[in-house]
Formats: structure tokens, C-alpha cells, sequence
């Protein structure tokens, strides 16, 4: 269950260019929470910046009671939180509905499922928690993970996913690591084969593509979508994401506690 | 000592209350905040149908503020009366419904479905929305329609009226006096202001709906001299005070100003807990500086100034 | 790259200028910005006589702005002609005069007086004063009033006469076709909202005036939607801009809206460079976009918004 | 002259209860100030709090460059003051009107003149840099200092003024440190002999009391107020202090250029 707290910031460092890892001790946060979800932070103790910033869950060790949060500085409430060395951090969480981590059984075949994780820019952030709990279930073997980035200084998690012992595409703007094009274009080879499931993050055009390659390949999977948020909590109604829901009526749904995980046939771009 | 308050009708044990539209139904913030400690629970606004409301982006973050542009999403009155409010009632906490329509008859209906309505203590007006059959003028910025209003609501229900009145106008207190006269029980205000953000990047609005409510401390100034003006001219109506209450302090602000209770709004988003702190801050208050009666304290900035 | 611009015949090499009362007469800030940078220089509310203002405390602070209450303390009319203009004329900077009144006389004798000073390009009326003889209403909050100022103070003057909006209206368009079919120039907008501050310990209000006009980043949105509405309903009027201006950025969310020019009031006293920062940066949006023109920023973020 | 100017921040120490001092890297600074000037500081980069903190010069080494502020922490502006304990601070000044530092010349009398100078609580803060003024110029046998407190733990500078070479009386409203009573009535002893010039800085209320007895003895002195201020230089109109003109005529100054430093006899209370 979502609680307020306050976390006490045991580190933090620059991890890319303008990206910063923080680390929380929290340990009733690291129980609770899940792949996908965010917790919302409050970026000082005056009234500008007022709001709240959603932050997704980077890692988490339940051991130890830390969890991670990895983001961009972008503008007034990052730029705080970048510069937060120690001390406590006011934080709610962890909050939103987060991806289902699949095991064989929940996709009702008898072997392990062929997932692909795929990321963009800073939407790697939350899919290495993802990916830790993917590989505490077993299954690195038949996951592939595809990171792309403007270039290859701006790569983020790529090495840390291999020590998680998966195998990683990588796709950069400028051709300086990898694969010289957008990452999708890696997604799509990877659609040749059978795949029984997709995990996205990143910016939207990113999502919007792939979102229609998996309805091309009838391939199923998740996106995660940013919306700027309020409450975090559903009461506001601000963070409404469109979506076509079972009927294939379009309505709204809220990315706070809806989301910010979707599933990719249900957005509409 | 006694924080017990009655807002035209509407009796709160304590003063504080949630302003429309920010606190959802309240069990949103039930993990948060034990609701059972709150003067009443305002809800967000209802209509007779179901509405989706606006496209995204819906708001905006300004200097100490923000702008929303929800446009009324809601789940209508049926549902509101069906399936949230056995829930609400169950709490035992006086539920106020902040009410919205396009003409008058929509007003009128939904006064008329919520009346008897267990659990639900009062009705707040929104009347700050566009009057269809007026050519899109705001009910809230004419005194005339405005009392149209309050008399079509107070007509159809037996609950206590409270009217929200908005600040995008040349004098509150005609409009205070305008709907006080059509019967309302009580006053609310204010409700955003209207404004507009603009991306340099994009050059274009923010907001999907390009103007959007101004809320949050930014405008707390504007609300406490609203309710000070309205205070001053109509001694006698009760009036809940809200914008950009986010301590006890700030309430304190518009109670000594004039407001018999108070309603936290935006800064539930920025404290969820926001609520409580009030309450428990105006103890701590009236406790350190011997206050017995919450009621000595209303409008008491106001004592030694004289009349002009 | 081409800044200079054209405000209802003031013309300025740039947009930006300084808001009246926050600038004193520009001496005062020599140290910090070298004026001959700016596009015009708008000094304090200028009237007949010499006044003393309002009793301290003066100014409080509010999230993200604050309210003064300063009474229009100024020299009067004869020491801001015989003294302070010719030091402000050396500069060769346009200097934009603001002048207030308690009757339509006050205003048009102030203009007249104003009237072929050396170094004075145009007047900035200030409408939001009471109007003594009408009962203390503001000329600012009744279109016929104000209109009645504009006529006032062009019959008295040969300068191009800017008349400044008060935001506190329900309709500030009525108000701007008003004062522009009297003749004003260009329009300015907005001057400050009106606000209270209580002083929780003292339970009673901060300003010795009681209350105060809220300026600063508070207030940006309202300020720009201000402007935004205006230009849409009247897109060849000029509009100088004002509310909450603390960086080029917020300057370009006016300019986009449709502000010909803007003016820097309570960011000067944050930082005393703002009004030069302010040109730098529209200077480099300006390059890094690709606009040879200042114009033809002016009202951008309307082109694809469909007209009502 | 006044400048805008980044002053590196060098030390950042509490010294009382809710008292601290910080040190500032800003050689223009010691250069061009005058004791009872002050520097007008901005508290965060956002916009709230918006105004900046006029807060008086507390010290100065001109050798080195370094200037220091002492401060009581009472609200949003000097709690985060006394969070910075290094990077850069945003400071206007030397601004205002500070003390006329006397020398025997100056009183007319040919013998160095006899001066007292009197602190109530953080109201010590400026009067320490006059006194290093007063001792460099050598005359601190003539100048006596009265400094006053709630109690013995919030007295501030009388340690470091002793070292200065100045002789220093103490009085404290519970009288847990010198004379139980109000400071004002150690000058009231002062006042029996001849005295040449007062020097005072404390809160409204024994600046008044204290304006009052200096009329009635017919001694000259000065006196720093606080105002409310907004521009910090004379352009906003915000910190007037009612005064007496020379005709006697009661008209408005600004704290903030035509002081903060007044005459005592000038001052309407
Ligand atoms: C569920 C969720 C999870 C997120 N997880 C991460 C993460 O793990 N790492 C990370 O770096 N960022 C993440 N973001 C984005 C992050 O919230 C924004 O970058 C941050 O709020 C910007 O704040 P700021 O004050 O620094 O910038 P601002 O000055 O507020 O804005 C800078 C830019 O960010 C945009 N922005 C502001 N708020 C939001 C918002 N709530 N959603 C989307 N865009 C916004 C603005 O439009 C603007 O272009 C997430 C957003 C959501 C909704
Ligand atoms: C010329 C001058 C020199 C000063 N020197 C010192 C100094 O050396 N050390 C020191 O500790 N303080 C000094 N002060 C007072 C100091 O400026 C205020 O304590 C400070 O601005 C409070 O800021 P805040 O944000 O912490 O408190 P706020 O939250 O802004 O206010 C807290 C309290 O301080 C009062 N206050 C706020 N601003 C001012 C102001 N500009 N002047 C007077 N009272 C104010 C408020 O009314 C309120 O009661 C000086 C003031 C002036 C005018
Ligand atoms: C997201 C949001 C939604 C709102 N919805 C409503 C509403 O449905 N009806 C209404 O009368 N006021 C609505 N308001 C206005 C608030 O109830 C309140 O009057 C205003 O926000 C000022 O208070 P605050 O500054 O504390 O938020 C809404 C405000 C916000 C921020
Ligand atoms: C201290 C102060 C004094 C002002 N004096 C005047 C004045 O004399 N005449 C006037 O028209 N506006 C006056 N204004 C209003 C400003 O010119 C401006 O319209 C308003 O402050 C909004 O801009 P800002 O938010 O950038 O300050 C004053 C504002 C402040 C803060
Ligand atoms: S952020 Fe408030 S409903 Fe989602
Ligand atoms: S602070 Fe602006 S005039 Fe003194």
C-alpha cells in the first residue's frame, strides 16, 4: 500500500550526462512495491516548484530496504533533486499500476516465454527493476533487451542489465554504439521470430511505433506513457491518457492509477 | 475547546473541509488521511450526465500554482447518487456535493436528485460555468443569472445551498449580495482564477483547453481579500474560504479574514496529508493562544478596522 | 536580426521596458543596467501634486509575489519635468511616463505639463485610481470612466498615450474596446490584483493600507491570459505586457500571446539585471529559431487556434 | 559602489540559538563597505521565496576579502541561508547608509571622543563591524559597549568584542548573564557622565526607549532600524521610516538609501 514517507537519501550520483541515480533507504517501499510503479516526490519545501514529481522505481533491494531512482535533469524540480546529497526526501509511493512480470504459466505455455524489454533514453529507468525481477524469476535466458539512445554517451543501464546476465541490442541515433538507427528498428527483427510478449518505455513516438508493430504482429505487451500529473493518487483527473477499452470505445484513463503501465493495444496515440 | 462550525446549515466539527475537484471522493485519500477527522468532505464537481471532460494536457504548473483545465469530468449524477455515496455515508463525515450544469433545469435536476441522498449535508454551486442558453456567458459573472441559479438549486432541494462564487469579476460583493438574496445559505469562494500558460518551445498553449483555473498559494492573497470584502459587507453569511490554503496558518488567514470554515484544495496535491495538519494546527492555535471558541476567531482581523 | 518595435507610436528598439513604480525614476538602477540597453524606461506614478504615500508596512510577501500598498509616493508633476527629466533625456532612451489623478482634470493637467518635455515619449495612464468625485469607484473598473480618462488625456497631449488595464474586471475586453474607441494608443496589461495579507500573530492585516496590489511570477498566468484575450479581440492595438516577468522566457509567453512589448516590474528587484537578461534572451530564442523579425513573434501561439 | 556579484560562500557556522554566521569570498565587498551598510541576498533560485534578505554587514578583512553576516533564523529567506555551507551566494550591496564612524576631529573636541554603543539581541550583528572600525582607528579606551540579551545563551559578540580590546556591559532580561534588566538602562548609568555618541541596533522598542533618553541627556547618536524592504535601492518605494525633517516636519525616508543608519533624533516612533 501507498504510503507517505520520508526517505533518507543514502547516495547519489551523476550517472550520464545530466542523469542522476539516487538511492532511498525505504524499506517499507521496497516491500510494496512493483516493475512499472513511481513514487511522487516533493522537490523542496516552498511553494515553487509546488508540485509533485513522478518518479518511476528504478531498483529495488528488499534486503537491504534501498530503492533506486534514476532520472533526467530537465528542469526546476530535477535540477533540486539533483542537488540533494543527504538528508530526508518526502516521498509517496509506491503509486500507479506497474507491469505484469510474466512467468510461463501466466502466458499458458508450458516453457519459459520469449520477452523482449525495450527502452528509450531515460525510459530505461524502470525497466532494469523490471529486469532485476525478471532475472530473480529465472527466465534471463529468454529475454532480450533492446536500449536505445541518442548516442553512445547517453546510453543508460546497458551494463548493468548484462551483469543481470541478459543479452542486450543497442541502437543509437549517431551509429556511436550499436545498431545506427531508433531501437525499433531492432524490435522488428526481433518480431521475426516468435515472441510472446513486449515491455516498453521511452518517448512517446518511440511507443507509438511500436505500439503498431506489435498490432501488426499480434504480438501482446505493455507500454509504460508519461502524463503530467497532480495528485498521483486519482483524484484530480489530470493525468488522463487515452485509451480504446474492451468495446474499442475510446475513453480516458487516468496514467496515476490506471497506468503508467498500459497495455499496448489499449493507448491510443 | 469547541471547533464545532455551522456552515449555513451544514454543522462540521471541525472547520475543514475539501475543496471540489481536488480531493476526488475522498477514499482516494484514504491511505492518506483518516477522512473521519475532517469537517466535511467537498466532492468534485457532478452533472446530470456523465462527462469526459477536457484533452490533455489538463494543467499546468506556474510560479506557487497551477492551472487546470479537468473541464468537469465526472461520473453524472446517478452514479454519484448510487454508487459513491453509500460509500461516503458510511464515514459518518458531512458530504457536500459541488454541483455543475449548462442552464438552469441542469442545476435544478441534479439539486433534485441529491436531495435525500443519505449522507450528503449540503450542495456547493459551481456557478462559474459557461450558461449555454446565455451564449457561453458565466452564470458566476453576472449578479442577475447568478441569483437565477441559486433560486432554481434552492427550489429543488431541502439541503443547505452553499453558492461558490468566482473571483473574475469587478465586485464580489455584488454577487455575494446578488445570490444571498436568491436564498443561498452560504458562500463559497473562490473558485480559480482564469489564465493561461504558454510553451516558448512549442508557441502554443499548454493546456488542451488553452485557459485553464488558476489555483494554489499564488492566489492565496486574492481569495483572503475576497472573503475579507464579502465578510465586511455581509457580516452574517457564513462563508467557506479557499486558495491556496496548504498550513494551518493560511487558514488561519481567511478564518481571521471572515470564513466560518475553510477548504484545502491544491494542497492536497503537494501534502496529502494536508487536511489533517490543518485541523490539528488550528487546535494548536487556539490552544497556545486561549482561544475557547473557534467562532471568536472569525473575522477577527477585522475588529479594530474602521468602517469606512 | 530586427527588435525594434512600434508601440502605438513609441518607438523602441526593443521590447522591453521597465514597469512603472518598480523602476523608480531608472537612476536608481544605474549601477546595475546600463539603460541605454533598453527599449524604453517607464518611471513611477507621476501626479499633480507631490504625494507622501501610505503609512509602513508597505509591501508584504506572498508565494511567489508580493502586494504593495505604496500610496503612489512621487514629486508631482513639476519635479518629474524640471528636474528628473532632463538627467532621464541625456540617456536618449524613450522614457515612457506613468501619470495618475483623482478626477479627469488631475489626469489631463499632469498630460498637459507632460506635453513637449524633452525626452518623454509617450504617457502610461494608470486607470486603477479611485475616482473621488464618482464615490471612490476606480476609473479602471467602468468602461465609461475610463474612457472618459483616455479622452481626458489625449485632448490634453500630443504624446501616444498607453492606457494601462486593471485585470480586476469580470470583461477586460469591454474595457479595452472601450479606452481604445477614447482614442488610447496602445493598451498595458496588467497592472496589480487586488490582495490582503493577515498577519496570523497580530491577527490582523500586514499593510498598513489593508490592501495591497499582488505583483510578481504569481501572477504571470492571468497576466498573459490577459493579454492573449485582448490581442484576439483586437489584434492591431498594441499591447505592452506585464505580470510576473522574470526571464526572457516569461517575456516570450507574452509576446507570443500578443504583446507588441513587455515591461519587467517586481523581477527587478529580484534581479537587478532582469530587464537585460530579458533582451539578451529574447535575442538569442530569436537566433537559435530562426526569426529575423520581432514582429513576427507577436501573437504566434494564436495562428492555429480556431477562432470561436 | 554597490554590485551585483556571486560571493563564494567560505563558512557557515552556528554560533547562538538559532544564530549563525556565514562567511563570504568577496574581496569589492570588504573593500567598499562601510559598517551599518548592508547586503541585500537572494534565497533560492526559485521564485519562492521571491524578495531577497537584506541582512547587515557582520565583519570584514579587507586583507583577505572576506566578508561575514550574521543572522537569526526565523523564517523561509534565513532558514535556507543557513542550509548554504558552500557554492555561491546571490548578494547586491554594499548598500544604504551606514554609521559615521567618529573620530576626534570630527566631534570638534580635541581629545578622543567618548562613544557608546549599544546592541539589544541580533541587533549586535552590524555593530561589531563598527567596532572593528572604532578599534582600527585606536580609540577603543573611549568606547564603551552595552550589549543585551533575553539571556545569558542568546548574547552575541560580547566575546569577540572583549578581544577586539573594547570594554563590554551585559544585561539580560532574566539576568542569567550582567544586569538583570533591560540594556537600556546600563546606558542610562553611561549617561551620567559626559558622553559624545551613542551607537545603537536592536529591536523597535529599545530604539525607541533609547532615542528617547539620548533627547532628553541632549547627546547625538545614530541608530540602524529595520523596514520591510523590497528593491534594497530606493527605487521601489517599499521601507519608509517616518522622520523630522530639519524643520521639524514629519515626512517619510527610505530605510534602505537614506539608512538604514538614521539619526537618533531624526527617527519618529
Ligand atoms: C509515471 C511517471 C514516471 C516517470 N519516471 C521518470 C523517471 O524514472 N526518470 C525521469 O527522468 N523522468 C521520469 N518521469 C518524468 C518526470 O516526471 C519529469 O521529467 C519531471 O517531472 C520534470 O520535472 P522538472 O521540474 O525537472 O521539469 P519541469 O520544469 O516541470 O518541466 C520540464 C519538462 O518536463 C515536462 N514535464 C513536467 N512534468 C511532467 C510530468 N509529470 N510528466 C511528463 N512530463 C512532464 C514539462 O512539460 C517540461 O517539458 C516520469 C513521469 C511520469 C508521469
Ligand atoms: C537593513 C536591514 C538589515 C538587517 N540585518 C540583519 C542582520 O544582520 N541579521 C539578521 O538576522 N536580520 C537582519 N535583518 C532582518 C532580516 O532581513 C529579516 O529577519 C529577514 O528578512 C527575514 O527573512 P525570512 O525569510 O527568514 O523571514 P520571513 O518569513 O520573511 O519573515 C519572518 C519575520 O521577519 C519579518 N521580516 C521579513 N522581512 C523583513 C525585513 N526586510 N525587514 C524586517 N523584518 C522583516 C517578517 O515580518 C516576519 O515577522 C535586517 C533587516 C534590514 C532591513
Ligand atoms: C484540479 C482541480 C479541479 C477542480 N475542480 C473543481 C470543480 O469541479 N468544481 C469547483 O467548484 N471547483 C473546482 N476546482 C476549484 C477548487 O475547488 C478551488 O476553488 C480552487 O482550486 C482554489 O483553491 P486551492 O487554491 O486550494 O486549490 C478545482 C480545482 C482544481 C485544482
Ligand atoms: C512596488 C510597486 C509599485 C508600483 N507602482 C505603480 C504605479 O505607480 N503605477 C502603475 O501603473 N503601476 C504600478 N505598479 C504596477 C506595476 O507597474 C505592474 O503593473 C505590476 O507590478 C505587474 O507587473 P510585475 O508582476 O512584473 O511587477 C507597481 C508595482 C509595484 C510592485
Ligand atoms: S495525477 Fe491526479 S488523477 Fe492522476
Ligand atoms: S527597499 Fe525599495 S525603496 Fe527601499
Amino acid at each position: 500500500m501507498s504510503q507517505l514517507l520520508k526517505a533518507e537519501i543514502t547516495d547519489c550520483q551523476e550517472t550520464g550526462p545530466g542523469v542522476w541515480v539516487t538511492e532511498l533507504l525505504a524499506p517499507s517501499l521496497a516491500q510494496a512495491a512493483v516493475p512499472g510503479q513511481f513514487i511522487h516526490i516533493r522537490c523542496g519545501e516552498d511553494s515553487d516548484p509546488l508540485l509533485r514529481r513522478p518518479i518511476s522505481i528504478h531498483a529495488v533491494y528488499r534486503r537491504s530496504g534501498l530503492v533506486k531512482i534514476m532520472f533526467q535533469v530537465v528542469g526546476q524540480g530535477t535540477t533540486w533533486l539533483a542537488g540533494r546529497r543527504d538528508g530526508l526526501l518526502d516521498v509517496m509511493g509506491p503509486l500507479g499500476r506497474g507491469f505484469t512480470t510474466l512467468t510461463g504459466e501466466q502466458t499458458g505455455t508450458a516453457a519459459v516465454p520469449r520477452l523482449v524489454v525495450v527502452g528509450g533514453g531515460i525510459g530505461a529507468a524502470p525497466l532494469y527493476f523490471l529486469l532485476q525481477e525478471l532475472a530473480r524469476a529465472g527466465n534471463a535466458q529468454q529475454v532480450k533487451v533492446l536500449l536505445g539512445a541518442r548516442n553512445a554517451e547517453h546510453l543508460l543501464i546497458h551494463n548493468a542489465v548484462k551483469l543481470l546476465g541478459f543479452s542486450v541490442g543497442v541502437a543509437t541515433d549517431d551509429g556511436s554504439a550499436g545498431y545506427h538507427g531508433p531501437v525499433t528498428d531492432l524490435l522488428a527483427e526481433e518480431l521475426q521470430l516468435k515472441l510472446d510478449y513486449v515491455y516498453a518505455c521511452g518517448p512517446a513516438p518511440m511507443l507509438k511505433t511500436l505500439c503498431g508493430m506489435l498490432q501488426y504482429a499480434g504480438v501482446p505487451g505493455e507500454v509504460s506513457v508519461e502524463e503530467r500529473m497532480a495528485c498521483g493518487v486519482g483524484a484530480c483527473l489530470s493525468c488522463v491518457c487515452r485509451v480504446k477499452d474492451a468495446g474499442g470505445m475510446e475513453t480516458y484513463r487516468h496514467a496515476c492509477v490506471d497506468g503508467p503501465v498500459f497495455a499496448a493495444g489499449e493507448v491510443v496515440w | 475547546m469547541n471547533t464545532l462550525v455551522n456552515l449555513g446549515g451544514i454543522v462540521m466539527k471541525n472547520p475543514v473541509t475539501t475543496a471540489s475537484g481536488t480531493f476526488g471522493f475522498g477514499l482516494e485519500y484514504q491511505t492518506y488521511v483518516n477522512l473521519q477527522r475532517l469537517g466535511a468532505i467537498t466532492v468534485k464537481g457532478t452533472t446530470l450526465k456523465p462527462r469526459l471532460g477536457n484533452p490533455p494536457p489538463r494543467i499546468a504548473e506556474t510560479p506557487s500554482g497551477m492551472l487546470n483545465a479537468i473541464g468537469l469530468q465526472n461520473p453524472g449524477v446517478e452514479r454519484v447518487a448510487e454508487e459513491i455515496m453509500p460509500q461516503l455515508a458510511a464515514l459518518g463525515v458531512p458530504v457536500i456535493i459541488n454541483i455543475a450544469g449548462d442552464t438552469l433545469e441542469d442545476y435544478a435536476q441534479v439539486a433534485r436528485r441529491l436531495d435525500g441522498v443519505t449522507g450528503v449535508a449540503g450542495l456547493e454551486v459551481n456557478i462559474s460555468c459557461p450558461n449555454v442558453k446565455k451564449g457561453g456567458i458565466q452564470f458566476g459573472s453576472d449578479p442577475f443569472t447568478a441569483s437565477e441559479v441559486t433560486r432554481a438549486v434552492k427550489s429543488a432541494t431541502e439541503l443547505p445551498v452553499i453558492v461558490k462564487l468566482s473571483p473574475n469579476v469587478t465586485d464580489l460583493v455584488v454577487m455575494a449580495e446578488a445570490v444571498a438574496g436568491a436564498g443561498a445559505d452560504a458562500l463559497s469562494m473562490i473558485n480559480t482564477l482564469v489564465g493561461i500558460a504558454i510553451d516558448v518551445d512549442r508557441r502554443r498553449p499548454v493546456l488542451g483547453n488553452i485557459t485553464g483555473g488558476l489555483s494554489g498559494p499564488a492566489i492565496r492573497p486574492v481569495a483572503v481579500r475576497a472573503v475579507w470584502q464579502v465578510h465586511r459587507a455581509m457580516p452574517l453569511i457564513p462563508i467557506l474560504g479557499m486558495g491556496g490554503i496548504m498550513t494551518a496558518r493560511d487558514a488561519l488567514e481567511f478564518i481571521l479574514a471572515g470564513a466560518t470554515a475553510v477548504a484545502v484544495g491544491t494542497g492536497n496535491f503537494v501534502n496529502p496529508r494536508a487536511t489533517l495538519d490543518v485541523v490539528e494546527g488550528i487546535e494548536h492555535y487556539m490552544k497556545e493562544h486561549s482561544f475557547n471558541e473557534i467562532s471568536e476567531l472569525v473575522g477577527l482581523a477585522q475588529r479594530d478596522i474602521n468602517k469606512e
